[in-house]
């Protein structure tokens, strides 16, 4: 077998910046051939540390302890080393690391998108802990007030460092409650975000519905002057969700703000708006939330320009 | 033995200086890498760990000018890409940084020694049982691969140094 | 167990187009309570087919025979059916396919790529089977002209539907024989191209140099006129390869072609260009090629322009 000429022992591995850290290197007697007063030294990185305490174990091999009271370096390299002739020879090498416990996870929320037919789940990770820190997004599915666990559901680990995580459809049961909450974990210790406790259908969130100008019909009269008529499509991946609309118009020059007409059946699939100032172009949008059951808002729908 | 360079075609010494070139690419990579990744710059500073570990080196005596023997000459580089392909692997797990650097150094020197092996057959001076690497030290820390990172990749230079030399003494037209 | 009513065979699920195709339908007894003489019948699509030949087999169960004399679908659905009432009841369904067999694959062409350190291989696939056809590049280690084989080569499999396979390096001996052929298959058989047999390094194509303008210096004596200088980098993954450069020139403007100057040795990595009309802008280009090993020729370098 190998002959280990040196070997480094470290307190901890990792230690929260700027505490201390003992190392201690064992010199092996066949390879302090040198002399038996050979000298250990301590390198930081490149830089000699002083304070190195030296002595011999029963054994005859050389042991060497040191403190560095404060490691303010997120990662440094620790060398055991021996004079050699004018040399330096570096025997063991350990990679010290420092850093935070990772801060507790919040601002935790979470939504289902229907167009990717997933629950996803966003959260603020707090400050850089400056360690290798993975956070999980947690949860089981329960009942009322998420008090009891009933079926665990497989951790989302987020892609390579995003706050975000997305639970696939077959992971949920859409109208089942379920506690989710955020974990990150590191070297130093584990945090958990509070637990939300949320039915994935109550956290809809739709897309808006597409909006047209209605067409002229020969059989219907004109719009009266100061009227435009509209009509939308509502978003196919939300068809078998009951919804109400709003509707908010302002004219494309001044600056006027947003008028909000509503809320609008979402079934009606037109509108005539009227009360508007006559030859005017107007900038109209529409969003739908679930309703009357719970559920998000959609975005405000890209602009329909009409003029009336 | 061989009368020197006559003996050997030319686009096979050509392809062998480019094969050494390329190596010597890939060796001075890796040793970039392990100076900037893992701060180990200086074999220098590795020899006492060198000893202990017992890295054997490659000779090529019977390259030099002065004394050469080809076909002596073709079965020292031989086992010397041999003995540095089973170093190389022995260096496995080195840092994730540094295994790409490390499998294209390994892949390289195993195809070069192929090349001066079937080189031997075609000239019929090759043995019947190709030779193996021999003993190879086992590194049984990250640091212990890194540092044996350092001094064979260092050896390997000098190595190849000679190689160099002597193939393109025998590419002279 | 579940009684089946009806079950179909085909004399082969997949035929040529074109070429005729047996079916047979056998009615289970207990299906056919519907009395003795239930009628079987076909359809092909939405298409009743006529040509049946029904007859009672000894223990008590139905069969059909059809023979469609020309399968012109290259996928199409064929329903053993039984009248039930007014309504005509599917029992069975069989997918029925027609194609052609794979044409040879041809033009297979291979090039070593230094920067992705793979061999390239890709190939003319032949016209559409209609039938699902997979390919899969084939190869493996030889000496001299590949009649021997010495170590086989992992298959390699071209992403969805492409032409076109790399091998990676680690499969490959740069300097070493190999042979190489496509093999097309599909339900109706397979065809293999005609060998390749190449030394991959010898197969390599580089990519160009960068060109540069020689930057004037004051110890240094300007270019006479009608002369520009230039220098140029070489590709990096392409420097322990020794090669020769060509370079071409042309004036931007009118219609003058390309003039060429080489072989330029490529490591003198700057040139003097003479002879040309005095306070004129032209274009440089250059190419490389591995050389005196054998290569293939770069692609043209991007276009320098300087004026005399």
């Amino acid at each position: 077998g190998l002959e280990e000429c040196g070997r480094i022992k470290v307190s901890a591995p990792v230690v929260r910046l700027g505490d201390p850290i003992t190392a201690s290197c064992i010199i092996n007697q066949s390879c302090s051939h040198l002399g038996p007063e050979a000298q250990i030294l301590w390198k930081l990185g490149a830089e000699l540390q002083p304070g190195g305490r030296q002595q011999r174990l029963a054994d005859g091999t050389q042991e060497s302890t040191i403190t560095l009271p404060h490691l303010n370096h997120s990662w440094a390299l620790l060398s055991c080393c021996l004079r050699w002739g004018n040399s330096l020879q570096i025997l063991d090498q350990a990679e010290l690391q420092a850093g935070y416990l990772p801060a507790t996870p919040h601002n935790l929320s979470c939504l289902m998108n229907l167009t990717t037919n997933s629950l996803i789940c966003q959260w603020e990770p707090g400050p850089d802990t400056h360690l290798s820190t993975n956070f999980t997004l947690k949860s089981f599915k329960s009942r009322g007030s998420c008090q009891t666990k009933e079926d665990s559901i497989s951790n989302c680990v987020p892609e390579n460092g995003q706050s975000r995580c997305s639970i696939p459809r077959k992971h949920l049961k859409l109208y089942q409650h379920m506690s989710i909450w955020v974990q990150a974990e590191n070297a130093l210790g584990t945090r958990a975000s509070p637990q939300l406790c949320l039915v994935p259908m109550d956290v809809v969130k739709l897309e808006p519905p597409k909006l047209w100008a209605l067409d002229p019909r020969p059989e219907v009269a004109p719009p009266p002057p100061g009227c435009l008529r509209l009509r939308w499509e509502p978003w196919k991946p939300g068809l078998h969700i009951e919804q109400k609309c709003e509707l908010r118009h302002q004219p494309r020059l001044g600056a006027a703000s947003w008028a909000l007409v509503g809320p609008l059946p979402f079934k009606t699939l037109q509108h005539e708006l009227c009360g508007l100032v006559p030859s005017t172009a107007y900038a109209l949008q529409m969003r739908c939330t679930r309703w009357p059951l719970p559920g998000f808002w959609s975005d405000w729908s890209p602009s329909l320009e009409l003029t009336t | 033995p061989l009368a020197p360079a006559s003996s050997l075609p030319q686009s096979f010494l050509l392809k062998c200086l480019e094969q050494v070139r390329k190596i010597q690419a890939d060796g001075a990579a890796l040793q970039e890498r392990l100076c900037a990744t893992h701060k180990l710059c200086h074999p220098e500073e590795l020899m006492l760990l060198g000893h202990a570990l017992g890295i054997p080196q490659a000779l090529l005596s019977s390259c030099s000018s002065q004394t050469l023997q080809l076909t002596d000459c073709l079965s020292q580089l031989h086992s010397g890409l041999l003995l540095y392909q089973g170093l190389l692997q022995a260096l496995a797990g080195i840092s994730p940084e540094l295994a790409p650097t490390l499998d294209m150094l390994q892949l390289d020197v195993t195809d070069f020694a192929t090349n001066i092996w079937q080189q031997m057959e075609d000239l019929g001076v090759a043995p019947a049982v190709q030779p193996t690497h021999g003993t190879i030290p086992t590194f049984t820390s990250a640091f212990q691969r890194r540092a044996g990172g350092v001094l064979v990749a260092s050896n390997l230079q000098s190595f190849l140094e000679l190689a160099y030399r002597v193939l393109r003494y025998l590419a002279e037209p």
